[in-house]
């Protein structure tokens, strides 16, 4: 409540005078703090249950229970460090500068509302008040052309997701007999509800990027500025994996969502691959992380079709292990996505580029940037012992389960889910090592590379703080779990893993397997230091620096070191069959090489669907005869549909 | 497959007998050692080969080390890609003005300790080319050289004495 | 000039004044304002541009280009204006003469068209030097900016090789512009191994001149040698004695075999087939020993002699041969159809490395690359001299081009020409072994031997007391260079290895 | 324990590698180096001043230590000797590839640094060869762990072990699919070229090229125990025999002669295929790994399908 209103406050008090922006970013970034705290107070032994808050003569309650814990924990993370980053990132950017405290104060305020809705009505004001708090914020440089349509693009998927969600929310209050939530709970298992389930999960799949409708995400969130992509990437993206969670094992009580499961398993595989292989050939920093958020999204849903699957055969224990995968891999990639965003707006201050082909080598101008964006990408790679392998190892040790079900078909799906994994895991340690080498790596590829300078110390102590708990939740999983148990008590009534220890982490029993992250790391230090220790004696610390060999000619020029594309170029070749690649040399003296990657949904997809629409729309024109006759003959017709409608 | 086997399987091992490594060898083939790597490199010996304006003439005897006859690996000598991994430059050629430069590139890059060993007549002093506007006559115009090994070109043989003895293995011998 | 072909007629009728140098061999005096035309006059007639290079006679300075078809061959000689030492430029009818030209610029100042950026010349002296008219001053390490053609374009990047190689090659840079893999183009940048052979060269005795011939090239010192030889020949008239000449095909034939069988191996071995890249060095390694122990030299080098040639062979000798020739066949054949029916090999070779049969004949290759893309010239078909006027020559041809094409053509070639050899140790005839040399005068011949790699053509001008004046010897390497450009393009990075050894141009051939 | 088991890991890596290139020599009718001669150029390595490149960073520098930590740790996590190892309780077969993938990032992050062209090209075709193999490497150990229920190394060769070797198709599929990607990993024929020295078409070695001294000697000492990795780890759940289940020295030194049996074994396999394969074309590899991975999905889907026992 008290994070809402900062946050409100924070959006007022931007929309005031310039002198106030200070302390709109304070009243911001208390916000955060509180919704920390409120988090991990309710989350460390605070009330067992919930908190319920009943806003006056209004009759909607706003519940704190621990799933809205734990949601609020990446957002009290992400909005209290990008409070801390904003001041110095929008001074550096004067053009772009356009005041965005206002919609930013109250974007996270409806996240928050979300959140905390137990009724119908909040839920759908916070909602909306997101979908257009964040377009506000898309088009924040609405001067550019390409901003105004990803705009655009966004506002048309956020609203079709809305409407469809209302009609989803409809149908459940229908038949709960009211938007509370508290009567949906209660409300036996229905056709409708299951129908109701559907929809909202594909409003739910629209908001986080989920294939087939992904298309918007790759162009609205490089749109805005850096601290409002960690912002959108990772928080917004998390409040439609809420919803999907609320409703799917809250809310709604279906027993059969055998169908449901496995289309989130399909898509969340899907959206896994595909958006692994978009990040892959991106050339934009921020499109690589955009892309690459589909990735995880896909990753989340797939384990929470994976949760829905075990709870639907009844498997209680390995439902609520995959739910915990699901819920720590969005804390992880929380963490993890918002310091790569703020990274790459530190790299965008630095070298007025988002383009990866304009970088390189900053790591020696910009070693403590470079070391945090490093560990990032290193996490976001799922590399043990960063956090985002924690919860990936987990993903797969619910999937190892999948001997414990009698049917034999779904008992199939899951390894294929499993390989769909392993794929993808490959592919995004190659994506993300293709993005920090582009960009810090190697030579500078432009001017404005080579005279990068270093961050202001209030930016790097954000990324150091998210960095920080990336690390602190990497070697401390079992913390995490600790907490997310809760919820998986509260939603399944089985802990996410049977023993969790600040220490150690196992799953199940410790013969199947078990993870200490902090003793694999000790290992390694060790043999590394140990290695170190005994070749650098003083005589041989000595070290001669020399040129870089380019076969006996001259220093190697920046021309001569790999770019992006062509680093991307053999697996592109590989997956070519999931982009549309155009190559072509073209003049002058056909020395110009023209290459356009593409997604190639937008091919398969959206251009026959934009070409029905299209000619549909000009049969409908011929329809435009003008004659009132013919008019007149339509309003009888669609009167008669209706009375037909009604009646049945 | 089979047939490939079969082949293999048919010939016999033919590589030579190792060299017999005396000063007397040496002297015979007109090898001159000035210096000779450490004891580390006694059994392991990486080789960078530059060709600093020869008629490819050395570079095919070179290459004849790397046959089942001559088998240089069997004395733990391999030829590498980088200079960084090589402990001997390899050098053949009157060392034309042109590749002078590239030459002395090659021996930066190198780690310590180092050593290069100039094959053919033409690395030793010249040869037949001698010291024009285009030659500059001999590696050690450019780089030290430890090790010289003559002939137009060296046979293999020589070749292979030059490398041991570069070595240091007839000082154990 | 009865029997002449129609287009050697009209492609004199341009020339001020013209004679026969010797067989088949006809030497054209142009003016310098017809040198333009004659370009798209010959490339009409379908002329093979086959070198060109310049001179100084009697302190004026003058330009040889030679064209050739059927075994033919005309010599077209203009002298430059003197204000402007230069003549128009060729390379837009014969794309393979634009090295040429800038080499004769580098060493000789003479200019071609307007733009004459170095080839030859690194930094080793100034731009407007001419180390073969005047002494120049050597440059310490001059700073050397070549301009190397870029592409431009999203994702595209340069990878620079050499001139240091990783392997035991030659030095010579290439430059290629890669996006990702595939290769967009390769520049290449030669003249490393530039030791001044032509320089060398003036002021020799005829018999001094064979040893640096040999070391033109080593792989193909026989082929140089004898070209040299040949020339000097040509020029004052002799003939070398009947069984020299035979030992003279006989040590060619060597040689083929010899580098044929290293190219086999070294084409497999650069993809990775050890196998065959060990049995085919093994099997070198025993027919070098077999030279070294009968002519006293492995490579074969100063083994031919103004006259005729400088080993001779007995009995014992030629026992010997025989059961090497032999052994040779017979383990030949037993790798050899390994190779062209194991499909993981051919893979890797077919269709790499595509040289067409339009692109090969507007580049004027010659030898293998030319016969592996369907172009049936071969020296000691075209032009049988002795002794392959006895022995006829067929030239084993493929058609695609490819890097398999090639390796086709060489191991055809291994088993002819080991046929040929035991044929020629038949027909050796009895006598001395070289022909006693004349004292000396001005004289000018030519000599066109088809080396392992393919046609060379040497020319040698000798002046007053017949020391050598001049001697250039056109290795085939001056057209196989620009070919591996063209070959590559369209291939990826990983293959241009294998491209590359399957050309095997050699670079001491044409940097001189 | 643990020290003892690194130690000797260590030790014996760089044997396999010279065993290899030993039978390597002999198939190419020569007599090749011995054995030991990969711990002497080590030596030599480890004797040589590292020169470092005006253009690389820090990274340059520490990316050999941890790629040395992190393949000796996994390598030594592994069921060598005994069944019971001492890191099995905190690790299993999934977090190995994981600190196989930081190495290989490792390699890659040197070789990109110091930003030269060789560096970019060998990492570019590595990203491409890894990102295909590392998957199928996972769900090959995926379905083995299955077959267990667990993916503790030492419950899971133990459980081998109990219940024999049957002939399962999972296995055989399974056994064929990483039989392919350790060829890869390794950089092995048909893949890669060790014995190349054309920077050109090479992959690992073209990321090697900037290192030396300690730091190359341990990038190639790193190679050798990955070898050495994928040796015992193909020996453990293919061949799980003469494994000790406790440390008796009787036991043990059964255990090693089985354990050099079956390495030795393996290396004849190696070094056959590379005598008789020459290297396959770059993007020819992508299709064998593509096969080693349906291969692995077939072996899953056979395990889920026709051997379930839950």
């Amino acid at each position: 409540m008290l994070a809402m209103g900062l946050a409100m406050a924070a959006g007022l008090s931007a929309a005031g005078p310039r002198s106030w922006e200070r302390l709109a970013l304070q009243l911001l970034g208390a916000s955060g703090l509180c919704s920390l705290a409120a988090g991990l107070w309710l989350l460390l032994g605070g009330p067992s249950d919930a908190v319920v808050m009943t806003l006056g003569v209004i009759p909607w309650h706003l519940i704190l229970d621990p799933l809205s814990a734990v949601f609020l924990l990446p957002l009290g993370a992400v909005v209290s460090t990008i409070a801390l980053y904003a001041r110095p990132y929008l001074l550096h950017i004067e053009t772009g500068f356009r005041r965005p405290g206002v919609a930013t104060g109250f974007f996270v305020a409806s996240m928050i509302l979300v959140l905390l809705a137990a009724h119908a009505f909040p839920f759908m004001l916070g909602w909306e008040g997101m979908a257009l708090a964040s377009y506000l914020l898309v088009i924040q440089h609405h001067e550019e052309s390409a901003s105004r349509q990803a705009g655009l693009i966004y506002l048309l998927v956020a609203h079709m997701g809305a409407l469809v969600l209302l009609l989803a929310f409809g149908l459940l209050a229908h038949g709960a007999g009211g938007p509370d939530f508290a009567q949906w709970r209660a409300a036996p298992a229905s056709a409708s509800a299951m129908a109701a389930l559907a929809l909202a999960c594909l409003a739910f799949a629209a908001k986080a990027g989920l294939v087939p409708l992904h298309v918007w995400l790759p162009l609205a969130h490089p749109a805005a500025p850096s601290h409002i992509s960690a912002l959108m990437s990772a928080v917004m993206l998390k409040i439609a994996i809420y919803g999907m969670v609320r409703l799917c094992f809250d809310l709604v009580s279906v027993q059969s969502a055998l169908g449901l499961a496995v289309t989130m398993i399909t898509t969340g595989a899907l959206s896994m691959v595909l958006g692994v292989v978009l990040a892959l050939v991106q050339q934009d920093i921020k499109r690589v992380l955009a892309c690459s958020s589909i990735e995880n999204l896909g990753l989340v849903t797939m384990a929470l079709g994976l949760a829905l699957l075990y709870r639907t055969t009844g498997h209680a224990m390995l439902a609520a292990m995959a739910l915990g995968a699901a819920l720590l891999h969005v804390l992880n990639h929380a963490l993890l996505k918002a310091l790569l965003f703020l990274g790459a707006g530190t790299i965008q201050q630095a070298c007025d580029t988002y383009d990866l082909g304009r970088m390189g080598g900053l790591l020696r101008r910009m070693p403590a940037s470079g070391g945090l964006f490093l560990l990032g990408c290193l996490g976001l790679a799922a590399i043990p012992p960063l956090n985002g392998f924690a919860s990936e190892w987990l993903l797969f040790q619910a999937a190892l389960q999948s001997w414990q079900m009698e049917q034999g078909i779904l008992r199939s799906l899951i390894p294929l889910a499993a390989a769909c994994l392993a794929l993808t895991t490959a592919l995004g340690t190659a994506c993300l090592l293709r993005l920090f080498a582009s960009a810090f790596l190697g030579q500078a590829r432009s001017r404005p590379a080579r005279r990068a300078r270093e961050a202001p110390r209030a930016m790097l102590l954000a990324q150091g703080m998210l960095a920080a708990l990336c690390v602190l939740s990497g070697l401390f999983p079992g913390l995490l779990l600790m907490m997310l148990n809760q919820v998986t008590v509260a939603l399944l009534h089985h802990p996410a893993v049977q023993t969790a220890s600040a220490l150690i982490i196992t799953p199940v029993t410790a013969t199947q397997a078990s993870y200490a992250p902090l003793a694999v790391l000790a290992v390694i230090m060790i043999i590394a230091l140990c290695t170190a220790a005994l070749l650098h004696t003083r005589k041989r610390a000595a070290l001669r620096r020399v040129q870089p060999w380019a076969c006996g000619l001259g220093p190697p020029t920046a021309r001569m070191q790999i770019t992006p594309a062509a680093l991307a170029m053999p697996l592109r070749q590989v997956f070519a069959g999931l982009l549309s690649i155009h190559e072509r040399l073209g003049s002058p003296q056909g020395r110009r090489y023209h290459l356009e990657i593409a997604d190639r949904t937008w091919d398969l997809l959206y251009a026959p669907v934009a070409r029905f629409v299209m000619s549909l729309s000009r049969h409908a024109a011929r329809l435009q005869s003008g004659r009132v006759r013919l008019y007149l003959g339509f309003s009888l017709g669609t009167l008669l549909v209706l009375l037909w409608v009604m009646s049945w | 497959m089979i047939r490939i086997l079969r082949t293999i399987l048919s010939n016999t091992t033919c590589t030579d007998a190792p060299p017999q490594l005396d000063a007397h060898a040496l002297e015979q083939a007109g090898i001159a050692v000035r210096r000779m790597l450490d004891a580390q490199c006694r059994a392991s010996l990486a080789i960078r080969q530059v060709d600093a304006g020869s008629c490819n003439g050395c570079e095919l005897e070179i290459g004849a080390l790397e046959n089942p006859y001559h088998d240089l690996e069997r004395f733990g000598v391999r030829f590498v890609a980088s200079p960084r991994h090589a402990d001997a430059l390899l050098v053949t050629g009157p060392v034309s003005r042109h590749m002078a430069e590239a030459l002395l590139r090659t021996w930066d890059a190198m780690a310590e300790p180092r050593l290069v060993i100039a094959a053919g007549d033409c690395a030793c002093n010249g040869g037949l080319f001698g010291t024009s506007y285009a030659s500059l006559g001999g590696v050690d115009q450019v780089i030290p050289v430890d090790v010289f090994i003559p002939g137009c070109p060296p046979p293999p043989e020589r070749l292979l004495l030059g490398i041991l003895a570069a070595m240091g293995r007839h000082v154990r011998a | 000039m009865n029997n002449s072909p129609a287009w050697l007629q009209e492609l004199s009728a341009w020339g001020t004044s013209s004679r026969m140098l010797q067989d088949r061999i006809l030497l054209v005096t142009v003016a310098p304002e017809h040198w333009a035309q004659l370009a798209p006059e010959a490339s009409v007639r379908q002329l093979r541009f086959a070198g060109l290079w310049a001179d100084v006679r009697d302190e004026k300075l003058e330009v040889n280009a030679c064209l050739a078809r059927d075994g033919w061959y005309v010599l077209l000689r203009a002298t430059p204006l003197d204000g402007t030492m230069g003549l128009p430029s060729w390379a837009r009818w014969y794309p393979a003469a634009d090295r040429m030209q800038r080499h004769a610029h580098d060493l000789w100042g003479v200019r071609f068209g307007e733009c004459n950026p170095p080839w030859t010349r690194h930094g080793a002296w100034k731009a407007d030097e001419a180390p073969l008219r005047t002494p120049v001053t050597p440059q310490e390490r001059g700073r050397d900016r070549y301009p190397f053609a870029t592409f431009s374009g999203e994702g595209v990047y340069e990878i620079p090789v050499g001139p240091v190689h990783a392997g035991i090659i030659e030095p010579g840079h290439f430059r290629f512009s890669v996006a990702g893999e595939d290769i967009l183009g390769l520049e290449e940048r030669l003249g490393y191994v530039h030791k001044g052979i032509e320089w060398l060269a003036c002021g020799r005795k005829p018999a001094a001149l064979l040893p640096l011939a040999s070391r033109v090239s080593a792989d193909s010192t026989v082929a140089h040698s004898w070209a040299a030889a040949l020339a000097l020949e040509c020029a004052l008239g002799i003939a070398p004695t009947a069984r020299g000449v035979v030992l003279r095909g006989f040590l060619a034939e060597r040689e083929r075999i010899a580098n044929h069988l290293g190219d086999v191996g070294a084409i497999c071995g650069d993809v990775g087939f050890a196998f065959a890249k060990m049995q085919c060095s093994r099997l070198r390694e025993e027919w070098l020993r077999c030279q070294h122990g009968i002519f006293g030299h492995r490579l074969l080098m100063d083994c031919i002699a103004p006259g005729g040639v400088a080993v001779d062979l007995d009995a014992g000798h030629i026992r010997l041969l025989r059961a090497n020739h032999r052994d040779m066949l017979q383990r030949w054949q037993n790798i050899a159809p390994i190779l062209t029916d194991y499909p993981p090999l051919q893979d890797r070779l077919l269709n790499t490395g595509r040289l067409s049969t339009v692109a090969a004949r507007g580049l004027g290759v010659s030898g293998y690359l030319a016969r592996a893309s369907g172009l049936s010239l071969d020296v000691r078909h075209d032009r049988p001299q002795p002794p392959y006027d006895r022995h006829p020559v067929q030239p084993c041809l493929q058609q695609r081009g490819d890097v398999a094409a090639r390796l086709q053509v060489r191991m055809a070639e291994i088993s002819a020409s080991v046929r040929l050899l035991d044929a020629l140790l038949d027909d050796l005839p009895p006598g001395p072994i070289q022909e006693p040399w004349p004292p000396g005068m001005a004289a000018e011949g030519v000599g066109v031997v088809e080396g392992f790699r393919g046609e060379i053509v040497t020319h040698v001008r000798l002046d007053d007391q017949g020391n050598v004046a001049r001697f250039f010897p056109r290795d085939p390497s001056w057209f196989a260079w620009p070919a591996l450009e063209v070959l590559v393009g369209g291939n990826i990075v990983a293959d241009f290895p294998v491209c590359n050894k399957s050309v095997n141009a050699s670079y001491s051939g044409c940097d001189l | 324990m643990l020290p003892l088991q690194i130690l000797l890991f260590a030790l014996a890596a760089p044997l396999l590698n010279g065993w290899v290139d030993m039978l390597r020599a002999r198939l190419q009718n020569r007599r090749g180096p011995s054995p030991l001669q990969p711990w002497r150029n080590l030596r030599r390595l480890f004797a040589k001043e590292p020169v470092v490149p005006h253009t690389a960073s820090w990274l340059f520098r520490m990316a050999p230590y941890v790629m040395f930590a992190a393949t000796l740790l996994a390598s030594s996590a592994l069921p060598m000797l005994t069944v019971q190892t001492p890191l099995a309780s905190v690790t299993d077969v999934l977090v190995l590839t994981g600190f196989l993938t930081l190495a290989r990032v490792a390699l890659m992050i040197g070789s990109l640094d110091p930003g030269t062209a060789f560096g970019g090209l060998g990492a570019s075709r590595e990203l491409m060869l890894s990102a295909l193999a590392e998957p199928t490497l996972l769900l090959g150990l995926f379905s083995l762990a299955m077959t267990a229920h667990s993916s503790n190394l030492a419950v899971l060769v133990g459980h081998l072990l109990d219940t024999g070797m049957m002939l399962r198709p999972s296995f055989l599929f399974t056994l064929l699919a990483l039989l392919m990607v350790a060829g890869v990993e390794n950089g092995r024929l048909p893949a890669d070229n060790t014995t190349t020295h054309l920077e050109l078409t090479m992959v690992h070695e073209a990321m090697v090229l900037e290192w030396s001294g300690r730091h190359l000697a341990l990038v190639e000492w790193s190679g050798h125990m990955k070898l050495l990795f994928y040796g015992i780890l193909l020996a453990d759940l293919f061949a799980p025999w003469g494994l000790a289940d406790h440390a008796s020295p009787a036991m043990l030194a059964l255990a090693l002669l089985c354990l050099m049996g079956k390495l030795a074994a393996l290396g004849v396999v190696l070094a056959l295929t590379e005598a008789l394969l020459p290297k396959m074309r770059l993007f020819r590899a992508p299709g064998m790994l593509n096969l080693a991975f349906l291969l692995a999905v077939l072996g899953l889907f056979s395990h889920v399908i026709l051997e379930h026992n839950p």
